[in-house]
């Protein structure tokens, strides 16, 4: 039900055609695209009914996010409507409830700035926030900030003395914080952030000084689900385009769909593709029952979406020949996404080291 | 939220059932094809314990516990076979029956048999009276099951059955076969197959074990010479026996299917993987990758199968999906069991080492991907059937 | 013995003219399309030293050194440019020239050509004065190289050419280009088909190029509208082009897979891993684990083309084997490119980030596997000649 | 020219059948079939002219060990030929002369006791070699010794105080050793070995005390070399007899073997036989010129062909579908001795890890 309607609107809205003509056109987000989506009540998919969301939970979460990334619908839902949503929640009271109705209703978008070099790890976060006065001040440099060239607001992950991680809620245009575009191959937004000496007050910490991680971990971990939710929505595009193009394409005098390697291959492909939808569903399920312990499902999910989209976007340029291999043609979106969301919130690696340590491996 | 406290309550039930019925000594988590009890006529229980634990679980309907209770099961719902399951696990007891005739004959005797067959056959399987082994597989016939040779001519009230089978598992142990039969040899390949059910002990059927690489002989050839099978023992109607044997296929793959995974066949993987290694980060990292690799596969394959099986339950056929379960498992089971003779190193390479046999276990998994339909054959059958590819 | 001294002297000899006559900025070991001289009339020279470096070493007949001296080559021995080869990147130096003349149209011409032919064009290739572009695949044929739809009709002293060719490599920066046109539509699919020289400058011939995902366009679409190309224009006789044909695509294939192995490639991914991780011992165990695979079978597949190198030079034909090197290296080349991309992590997501323009590399790689024949002809080749299995 | 007439020979003398039968007769070793193979001068491959060898190096003892793993010949080749060959000739001096001289003539058989645990690690040795008097006194286990069940000689390698690991040279029947068989699954020998306050003077010990690594290094590669050949001609073996298969099994009405998805599998496990051979060339190819630069080259042979001959005979079993499974049918034995193999004198990963090191990865 909440599948098919979000593809139908989907498929008019959103298809990969709108995603290219917002690349020719120079652009990484299209407010409009994301009105009506928030009109819709995507936006708050995991907001308080109180706070003006629908409260469906995560699993929902992830059926938007598997529908998305089948068009590879272009919109800051992961960053705002489900990390943002799901810190902010975490956090509590009037304030975050406020600004909680504000991601709901289209108001407001926030991007995550947590990277500090080319790979997940945010235990290792450099940037400080210095005590100075009643407040902080903040100075580093963050990059591959996802939606971050254009988000309102910025959730900034820093290192407080040795009080630890601390995580702050700031707007993007206060002083002394600059933003650079990076020019990212999926064509989507993302951000190289430099914060010099930016002013913080008490007001701008989101839960504890140095307890960043309490309401940071399921952030993340509800960011990790529908990342995997919409990479294994991507896998399912790319793989619906391969099957169409092995049934129409002829060669040597027939279907190319009808040589049994190609055949044999496809069906490993959609096992693959089956057994990972089982793992997006379980992690989906997990974070909606309980989330205090989900981190083994959720890595699993990203770890097993991050290789079945690796897997259907190689399997989808070679089995389409030179035409794959075309910026006219479509499957190659889906290869430099699937690229970029391999690498965003943790890669295959990190995931498949927390499955190994949560298994005693 | 009434659902709940239902099931819960179950959970009581069947822990203290459990607690009270469930012998020590088959709670030593052994759950390998020779530490389970098979049941038949000639079945010699390896203790007391074995005996009167199957003795009580079937009483209780256990051994079957999705069959109705007129049939000699505990008419449980999925949830609670589940339960049932958890709790078993909990306990690392062993199965107290397991057989052919519990996860092939009978689903298929449920869905095509007539209610006198029901209640002749399936309490007696429910109890392990009856041990059944199938007859499908014939010689040069690989993959091909439907090109079946063996014939039954017509007789009036029986069918003259002559021909031989292959692969038919631990026949010389069973007691009666179901079996695939041709008889009608001017029908298309597909249409003149019966379903029937032959008893060991009549004159002129003969078994012969097949020695494999492992050294064992699960397997066997089976002879037919003129024997006589009356009309009724059959299963569906004459000549509609590939009906029988499609369904039949389809649970058979699933079985195989689940025995490659699971959280306690991961948890195998990455016990053997600690415990040669001396400590959890294993000594060689290259090993470590290959076996967390196997481990995230693992986990979300044994995830699949609960799904499918739910779905099952939903009444959401899963059909032809089911080779995908069948692929997905059995390949997995091999790349596991080449990862634990990896860690096991050379106390894995003597038939009988310090690790035990894990050499013969490891060489049982390279006829997963065989025997129920080979992995090629599940690939075959999800392009054109699933995914809707042409024929060449 | 005496060969090795021989040897030894011209390593020697070739060092020394390498000190003198490759320039400094020539020696930065860029190696990449771009960074290398391609030729033809209307190249820009992106230094002096690029000019220099290219004419220094066509007066010495290095720019093709296997070629006779008579037509611009330095007549080396195989394992002269071996030497050669090894001094050159001992000093991490640029190629002088690349380009399709050198590695496709000069071995077709050496073997098929007429003497006026060699005389003619060779020397122009080895120049970098004239640069080709090849002209085989067709909209809607893709593996089927043979199924040429573009036709030359007889028309006395020359052919009519008219129709359309996809993929041709730079053709938008190429003087001329060589081609496979069908000047015989009735005789069977193989036998009507001529290799036909055409000047780019011709009237009727246009250039389209081609945008590829990783934003680049070294493909276009070419097409032939009433383009007259006299009779003395084709290699080899007429209607047997696909003698050529093959030959070439064997040469291509060699070209394309050693692009994806040898050292210098394997040297690439370990420093690339090294970088990255900040130290040798990268941090992330599996990523690490499936680099080392890789480097593994790099090793071996760049021993194996010299391997194969070797054998032909002593005579051995390696003819449909050289499909193994191009499957091998081209599927190498994707994973090794995977591997770097995954190493650099979110480094190498921009178009032009803090590493460069890596993800250009690994989309370019992905049509390694599809051009000049897919993995799967190649598979298909190996199977049916090599293997001799049967056809469908 | 070696390799046609090994081939001629081990095809009558030594195919599978001969491994077959041993098993079934309960034995591990053929003294007749050594007989032969030393009388025509194998035996001597690696040992000088002057102590009765045909000195033809290590590129031709691979030519051999390709051959006899061809046709899964059981010999002591490796063990006495190559690897007690070497480190002999590497010692130098009459004593050693005379021992090679004894290999040659298949006077004498040698085995390497080196493995103490599960895994090949020579450096973890913990057996020990205490001075004792004049002489010294060995006491520990070593196991997978192969051929040690019917040697003559052990070469053995303990620790000795502080000095570190020396390598002894002892007869078999000393005082205080006991063999166990080992009951292998390729059928080949192997013995488990106690050592018990064992005599030994300084005649005893090769090379320096304290310095086993001289001798047994360059042992221990031309043995992984000879391993590694040994396993790609049992590829070869495994892939020659699947072809076979490919073409003459009908099943849906045609040959098996023109069924598009067996063709392009068989035909990659060519390629992978072919790469694999190329290393295994040159690994001999090193040894002979250059061999104290060897362990690249032969680390990456012996990688190369423990994968390749897993590869050749999982794909061989699966192949041949059923009967592949059957103990009367030849594949089980190249599968059960590809695994042995693959353990023997490190496995993938051992070796893996080597060139990882000498490539500073």
């Amino acid at each position: 039900m909440l599948a098919d309607n979000a593809r139908g609107f989907l498929d008019e809205a959103a298809p990969v055609r709108a995603l290219r003509d917002l690349r020719d056109a120079g652009r990484t987000h299209d407010p409009a695209l994301w009105r009506r989506i928030c009109d819709m009540g995507w936006a708050g998919v995991l907001i308080p009914e109180d706070a003006g969301g629908a409260d469906m939970g995560h699993a929902a979460a992830g059926v938007l996010a598997h529908e998305m990334g089948r068009t590879l619908a272009c919109t800051p839902f992961l960053s705002s409507a489900v990390i943002a949503a799901t810190i902010l929640r975490r956090i509590g009271g009037e304030r975050a409830k406020s600004a909680m109705a504000a991601i709901a209703a289209g108001e407001l978008t926030h991007a995550l700035a947590i990277d500090e070099a080319h790979k997940f790890a945010p235990e290792a976060t450099a940037m400080t926030a210095e005590r100075h006065g009643n407040g902080f001040r903040l100075s580093g440099k963050k990059c591959f900030v996802v939606d971050g060239g254009f988000a309102d607001r910025l959730l900034v992950l820093a290192r407080t003395g040795e009080e630890g991680l601390t995580l702050f809620d700031l707007p993007a245009d206060r002083a002394g914080i600059t933003r650079t575009a990076q020019g990212m191959i999926d064509s989507r937004d993302a951000a190289r952030i430099a914060f010099e000496n930016v002013e913080a007050t008490g007001d701008d910490v989101l839960g504890q000084v140095g307890g960043a991680m309490t309401a940071l971990k399921p952030g993340l971990e509800a960011g990790q689900a529908a990342l995997a939710a919409e990479m294994s929505g991507l896998a399912a595009g790319a793989f619906d385009m391969t099957v169409g193009y092995l049934k129409d394409r002829k060669q040597f005098g027939q279907p190319i769909g009808s040589f049994q390697a190609l055949q044999h291959r496809a069906a490993h492909l959609w096992c693959e593709i089956e057994v990972t939808a089982s793992a997006i569903l379980n992690a989906g399920r997990v974070l909606d029952t309980d989330p205090n312990e989900a981190t083994l499902a959720v890595s699993l999910a990203k770890a097993r979406a991050t290789s079945t989209a690796q897997l259907a976007v190689m399997e989808g340029v070679q089995m389409h020949g030179g035409i794959g291999m075309t910026d006219e043609y479509d499957m190659g979106f889906y290869m430099k996404r699937a690229r970029v969301g391999s690498e965003w919130l943790g890669d295959y690696g990190y995931h498949a080291e927390q499955v190994a340590a949560l298994r005693g491996m | 939220m009434q659902d709940d406290d239902r099931l819960n309550r179950f959970r009581s039930e069947i822990r203290a059932w459990l607690e009270e019925n469930c012998p020590a000594e088959m709670r030593d988590g052994r759950i390998t094809d020779d530490a389970i009890c098979w049941g038949g006529k000639n079945w010699e229980f390896s203790s007391d314990a074995q005996r009167s634990w199957l003795e009580r679980a079937a009483a209780r309907g256990l051994t079957v516990p999705r069959w109705p209770a007129e049939y000699g099961g505990a008419g449980l719902s999925r949830a609670e076979e589940k339960i049932f399951l958890e709790e078993m696990e909990r306990i690392n007891a062993r199965p107290p029956l397991k057989s052919f005739g519990i996860s092939m004959l009978g689903p298929a005797m449920l869905q095509f048999g007539t209610p006198e067959q029901k209640r002749h056959y399936l309490p007696q399987i429910a109890r392990g009276e009856i041990r059944w082994c199938q007859g499908y597989s014939e010689p040069g016939a690989g993959s091909d099951l439907a090109s079946v040779q063996t014939r039954g001519e017509d007789m009036g009230d029986h069918w003259l059955v002559n021909g031989q089978k292959i692969w038919t598992s631990y026949a010389d142990k069973a007691d009666w076969i179901f079996a695939l039969i041709r008889t009608d040899r001017e029908a298309p390949k597909h249409k003149g197959i019966s379903f029937l059910l032959i008893d060991m002990d009549d004159p002129g059927v003969t078994t012969r074990p097949i020695r494999l690489i492992s050294g064992a002989s699960p397997f066997c050839e089976t002879f037919f010479d003129n024997v006589k099978v009356p009309k009724d023992r059959i299963v569906g109607e004459a000549n509609r026996g590939w009906d029988v044997a499609k369904y039949l296929l389809t649970h058979e793959r699933e079985m195989i299917s689940s025995g490659g995974t699971g959280l306690s066949g991961g948890r195998a993987l990455g016990a053997v993987m600690a415990q040669m290694a001396g400590e959890p980060s294993a000594q060689d990292p290259v090993l470590r990758a290959a076996a967390i690799r196997c481990e995230v596969d693992a986990l979300a394959t044994g995830l699949t199968i609960e799904r499918y099986k739910d779905m099952a339950e939903a009444g959401k056929g899963v059909g032809n999906a089911s080779a995908m379960l069948k692929y997905m498992g059995t390949e997995l089971n091999k790349r596991r069991h080449e990862l634990i003779m990896s860690a096991c190193g050379s106390a894995a390479l003597e038939w009988d080492g310090p690790v035990g046999n894990r050499a013969a276990d490891w060489l049982r998994t390279k006829a997963n991907s065989i025997e129920g339909g080979t992995s090629e054959v599940m690939l075959t059958i999800l392009a054109r059937r699933v995914l809707g590819l042409p024929g060449a």
